[in-house]
């Protein structure tokens, strides 16, 4: 991470100014923004250290700062885009805000997923609700070159058929015949003319049975989900260490000193948010 | 032959340290309460007190400080930076136990991201340590692998001599001896022996804790809970302590102008890891006392090689219920024999 | 001492004969002077419990801990009389039950402690009634008097020496009982009334919106006076606010638990001699 | 030459009452002094000291706060327990040494457009012979300030 020190500014809680150039509502409460960098300089730090996985502070000045992953791909650094639940200060902020507004951002912070070493595996991705953002990072940048991968399956659940984020490009991924979508929505979220699965993630995972044979796989959902999908992925034949997800705390500062981040030995922040199974099952479970 | 700074000639010191451009800063006993506060004249500082109240953390870490002001006007945002000023310092008396502290901290502020809020003001401050000759029931620096008279974190110390008449210089660092350069007229060689220090006795067995901490079978212990049970869930602890380093960064103003701000903040309050979802990995009072313990003896030596803790005792000198680090690693002490 | 050994005795009978599910008490502290909360759920364990002058902290705030009486079971308690009095305001205040506390009352001066006759809050009004009556209405205190008479630019200098040392740590709020909101307004950011640092204008907002809420509530156990690191003396403010309402609406907090909050109640003849 | 000190004074009113006679003043043309920013809100129940507070930190000299006449609340007693509270936070002010004078309480109905006119004056003038809430806004000042050590 030497080149956070070289490149980073002086003062390390100033952010970067942001212009929202385009919004887009994907479920009630949730809304992605695009975001590009007003100082070109920024920009150059933002192309040469961002990598998929990474995330950010989002922020308006006098409501605050508030985290979470950069949601386009390493593959397309022209913008930012960020995909939120409208729930608390900032974000209620964040989704007030309009297309010319200028908003604040710090980072990218973190580590990121190993995509070099995912050339020539075939690629899992689980997600749950709200947590499709990290891995549809992810997920472009493969699809972004997508030569280099095998088979790609996209497990994507989520409560109810309204609740379904980037239904654009899950529709998009739908018709590509290079990727398999699963799509489902949990038992009595379905709409009338609903054509996909309908049950949990871990469970529409066990059916799919995608094989474990080199295959990578990436989840990101909430809690309760990735605790029954690495189950089901046991189950499947997956070695823990080709399982990644990514993990989010509460967050202030992003750089490894406000010290809320922890989970046992470990910051979030600075060696997060991206772990493997085997990782996060060395993590006290309490404290997750 | 040792040099010798005489008592009678501290006025003279911190006089020239003023004229030489150095804010002179040292404990200071003021209505009712005791702190490392800036002084005019010599006769403010008070070296009777085993130690402050408050800790030298303030001094670099302030409860509250700007990290910048912002004013907006239609599509445009200026912000202004608040880096603290270039202001070199001197501070006089500070206790082993705290200056050990600051240099704990050091790799935290530093590793991978640099906190230059704290190594601006860490770089500017030449610290002068006074060995303690006194202590009480709380200190406990000996069983943290410190002593009364280390030397970790100073850059000069001094070793207090029989009957207050002065102390023994001992420079430590560069920055040390530039300082005590420009008060060089008024040292003295002499053979005064120096006063015996504060006798601490040792309160646990450090290395049986961590050993206890590090077993991971022990996380879930439900000593965690009948030690914590009492814990009101206030920071003074957490607050006082030297080594303590959470913060949080809040706005406060309007969407007009207002200024960020880096506040104190502290893993004893409920809201301090709550997520918007209202779920709290830490959830329970005992859940985060473990934290805290776990932070200071197992988490960060894990990364940075040495205990968070320096000994000082505030915690639990201070503490409205009576706990504190001290209570449960004799605790731990027991359990883990 | 004696006090002590009957106390010990009556917490085996109530612990062995399930009456009680638990014993909020006190126990030796780190150093001869200071006592720690105790809390036990054995008889074996009674033999930990002290009792002498030196037992000051109104333990009453435990019982308030999120989930303890939720299971309708009783709890015993060591409560000097602030502490009953806090009872009946939590009780008044619907923030517990108090048929599930069992007091176990003591009172001390000097060091002799003796015990206060009675088994719940409502058992001890005549002692609470007489309090009421024998307690001055203006505090006797020298500080309090010296802060009385200084002219409003010493008082706010004077106060603003101390609360510029307020660190808000919130000890003060933790160690009352009467401080019992799960989330206290300065916790609330939408809108973010408080805000959370403490430079000291910041500390004048906490420390005033802190006794506002304490005005006719506050029992003076001194909890959150020894509970500051700083030694701010926030008596003297919750003193004042005690004071007031006595002298304006007779209202002396916790006599029992059908007392009405002073500040949620009116009277149409109020005085009203400052209104233009 | 330094320009005539003008108080802002913040005015927290009830919506029933007392907005409703400074509308009459208004379509009376009554004129009365500038220096009062009006904030309506639905009842003096719902005005909580927190909000003269935060005017004082604001920068404001003084506040006012006025709604129905006793007896008169929209909703029957908002404007006696407003009353208590008022009673109780000016002596808490006054401890403090927060001159209880910068907050001026007052009954003023839809009818009183004369009263309204002539209660802002007064107040106004009250605010001027104090002069400016310096002591806070030192205080608002210090927080203002860069980082220092």
């Amino acid at each position: 991470m030497t080149e956070h020190i070289q490149n980073a500014p002086q003062n390390i809680y100033k952010p970067a100014i942001m212009k929202i150039v385009a919004k887009h509502d994907e479920a009630p409460g949730v809304r992605t923004l695009k975001l590009e960098f007003q100082n070109p300089a920024e920009h150059e730090l933002f192309k040469a250290t961002y990598r998929t996985g990474m995330f950010g502070l989002y922020g308006i000045y006098g409501e605050g700062e508030s985290t979470f992953c950069v949601a386009s791909p390493e593959t397309r650094k022209e913008y930012i885009e960020c995909t939120f639940r409208q729930s608390g200060r900032v974000t209620s902020a964040l989704a007030n805000a309009d297309i010319g507004d200028l908003i604040t951002f710090r980072g990218p912070y973190g580590n990121r997923f190993p995509i070099e070493e995912f050339h020539g595996k075939n690629l899992l991705f689980i997600s749950g609700g709200i947590a499709l953002p990290p891995t549809r990072s992810v997920i472009w940048s493969c699809l972004d070159q997508r030569e280099k991968f095998g088979k790609v399956t996209i497990v994507y659940g989520a409560r109810t058929v309204a609740d379904l984020v980037y239904k654009h490009e899950l529709e998009e991924w739908q018709e590509r015949a290079d990727v398999d979508l699963v799509l489902t929505v949990d038992p009595g979220g379905e709409s009338p003319d609903w054509k996909h699965k309908v049950g949990f993630v871990p469970t529409v995972l066990e059916e799919a049975a995608p094989s474990p044979e080199n295959c990578v796989a990436v989840i990101c959902g909430p809690p309760i989900m990735i605790k029954f999908t690495l189950i089901s992925l046991k189950k499947l034949g997956f070695d823990e260490a080709n399982v990644y997800t990514t993990l989010e705390n509460r967050m202030k500062c992003g750089v490894g000193k406000c010290g809320r981040c922890n989970v046992g030995s470990v910051y979030v922040c600075k060696e997060g948010p991206v772990f493997t199974a085997t990782e996060v099952s060395r993590m006290p479970a309490a404290d997750l | 032959m040792t040099k010798i700074l005489f008592t009678d000639k501290l006025h003279n010191c911190v006089e020239k340290w003023q004229s030489a451009g150095l804010t002179v800063i040292g404990p200071v006993q003021k209505a009712n309460s005791s702190s490392y506060a800036t002084v005019k004249n010599a006769g403010e500082l008070d070296f009777n007190m085993v130690l402050p109240d408050r800790s030298i953390k303030e001094l670099f870490f302030p409860q509250t400080e700007p990290i910048l002001h912002y004013s907006i006007k239609k599509q445009e945002i200026n912000t202004r930076e608040s880096l603290p000023p270039n202001e070199p310092r001197i501070i006089f008396g500070a206790r082993a136990c705290d200056a050990s502290g600051l240099a704990i901290d050091d790799p935290l502020f530093g590793w991978d991201y640099k906190d230059e809020y704290w190594f601006q003001r860490r770089n500017e401050s030449v610290i002068v340590t006074i060995a303690c000759t006194k202590a009480d029931d709380f200190c406990m620096c000996t069983s943290l692998t410190l002593a009364p008279d280390s030397t970790k974190g100073s850059d000069v110390l001094l070793r207090p001599l029989e009957n207050n008449k002065g102390w023994q210089v001992e420079e430590l660092t560069e920055r040390g001896r530039e300082a005590f350069a420009k008060i060089a007229d008024f040292l003295q060689e002499s053979s005064e022996p120096a006063a015996p220090l504060a006798v601490v006795e040792e309160k646990f067995d450090l290395d049986s804790c961590v050993a206890w901490l590090k077993n991971p079978e022990n996380f879930d212990s439900k000593f965690w809970k009948e030690i914590s049970m009492r814990c009101i869930g206030c920071a003074s602890c957490t607050f006082l302590c030297p080594t303590c380093h959470c913060f949080d960064i809040q706005d406060e103003g309007d969407t007009y102008s207002g200024i960020r701000r880096k506040n104190w903040d502290s893993c004893s309050f409920s809201l301090f890891t709550m997520h918007t979802s209202g779920h709290n990995p830490r959830s329970t009072q005992s859940a985060r006392w473990r934290q805290r313990i776990m932070h200071k003896f197992n988490y960060f030596p894990g990364k940075f090689s040495v205990n968070s803790c320096s000994g000082c005792g505030r915690c639990s000198r201070q503490c409205p219920v009576d706990m504190g680090i001290t209570e449960t690693l004799q605790e731990i002490s027991k359990l883990s024999q | 001492m004696i006090t002590q050994e009957q106390y010990r005795t009556r917490v085996k009978e109530l612990l062995s004969s399930g009456t009680v599910k638990m014993v909020i008490g006190y126990k030796p502290g780190s150093t001869p002077d200071r006592r720690r909360p105790l809390f036990i759920r054995t008889a074996e364990e009674a033999n930990r419990l002290v009792l002498d002058s030196a037992c000051i902290t109104n333990l009453s705030g435990y019982l308030v801990t999120e989930g303890l009486l939720s299971d309708e079971k009783k709890v015993a308690i060591f409560l000097r009389p602030e502490g009953i009095r806090s009872i009946n305001i939590l009780a008044a205040e619907s923030q517990l039950n108090a048929d599930q506390i069992i007091i176990l009352g003591f009172d001390s001066t000097g060091s002799v402690v003796k015990t206060l006759d009675g088994t719940h809050a409502g058992d001890f009004s005549e002692l609470l009634g007489s309090i009421k009556q024998n307690s001055p209405v203006k505090p006797s205190e020298v500080l309090f008097e010296q802060v009385e008479q200084m002219t409003p630019a010493e008082r706010f200098a004077f106060w603003q020496e101390e609360f510029s040392r307020c660190i808000k740590c919130y000890a003060c709020r933790q160690a009352c009982p009467m401080c019992y909101c799960r989330r206290c307004i300065v916790d609330s950011n939408q809108p973010q009334w408080v805000n959370t640092s403490s430079h000291t204008l910041g500390n004048f907002e906490w420390n005033i919106v802190r006794a506002f809420h304490l005005a006719g509530r506050c029992v003076e156990c001194g909890n959150c006076g020894r509970a500051c690191p700083v030694n701010i003396p926030l008596r003297l403010i919750n003193r004042r606010m005690a004071q007031e309402v006595i002298e304006a609406f007779d209202h002396f907090p916790g006599l029992n638990q059908t007392q009405e909050p002073v500040l949620a109640s009116f009277k149409k003849d109020d005085s009203e001699t400052f209104i233009l | 030459m330094s320009e005539p000190f003008e108080p802002k004074i913040v005015a927290f009113v009830c919506t029933y009452c007392t907005y409703a006679g400074a509308d009459l003043a208004g379509t009376s043309r009554l004129k009365y002094a500038p220096n009062v920013r009006t904030i309506r809100l639905p009842c003096t129940g719902r005005i909580s000291p927190m909000f003269i507070l935060k005017a004082l930190q604001k920068g404001a000299d003084g506040v006012l706060v006025s709604g129905c006449h006793p007896g008169d609340c929209h909703f029957t007693h908002g404007n006696y327990h407003a009353r208590r509270r008022w009673m109780v936070f000016r002596s808490l002010l006054d401890f403090i040494g927060i001159p209880p004078e910068r907050v001026k309480y007052s009954w003023i109905s839809a009818a009183e457009g004369v009263k309204f006119a002539e209660l802002i004056n007064s107040v106004t003038e009250d605010i001027r012979k104090l002069g400016p809430f310096d002591q806070y806004k030192e205080l608002i000042e210090e927080t203002e300030a860069e980082a220092t050590h």
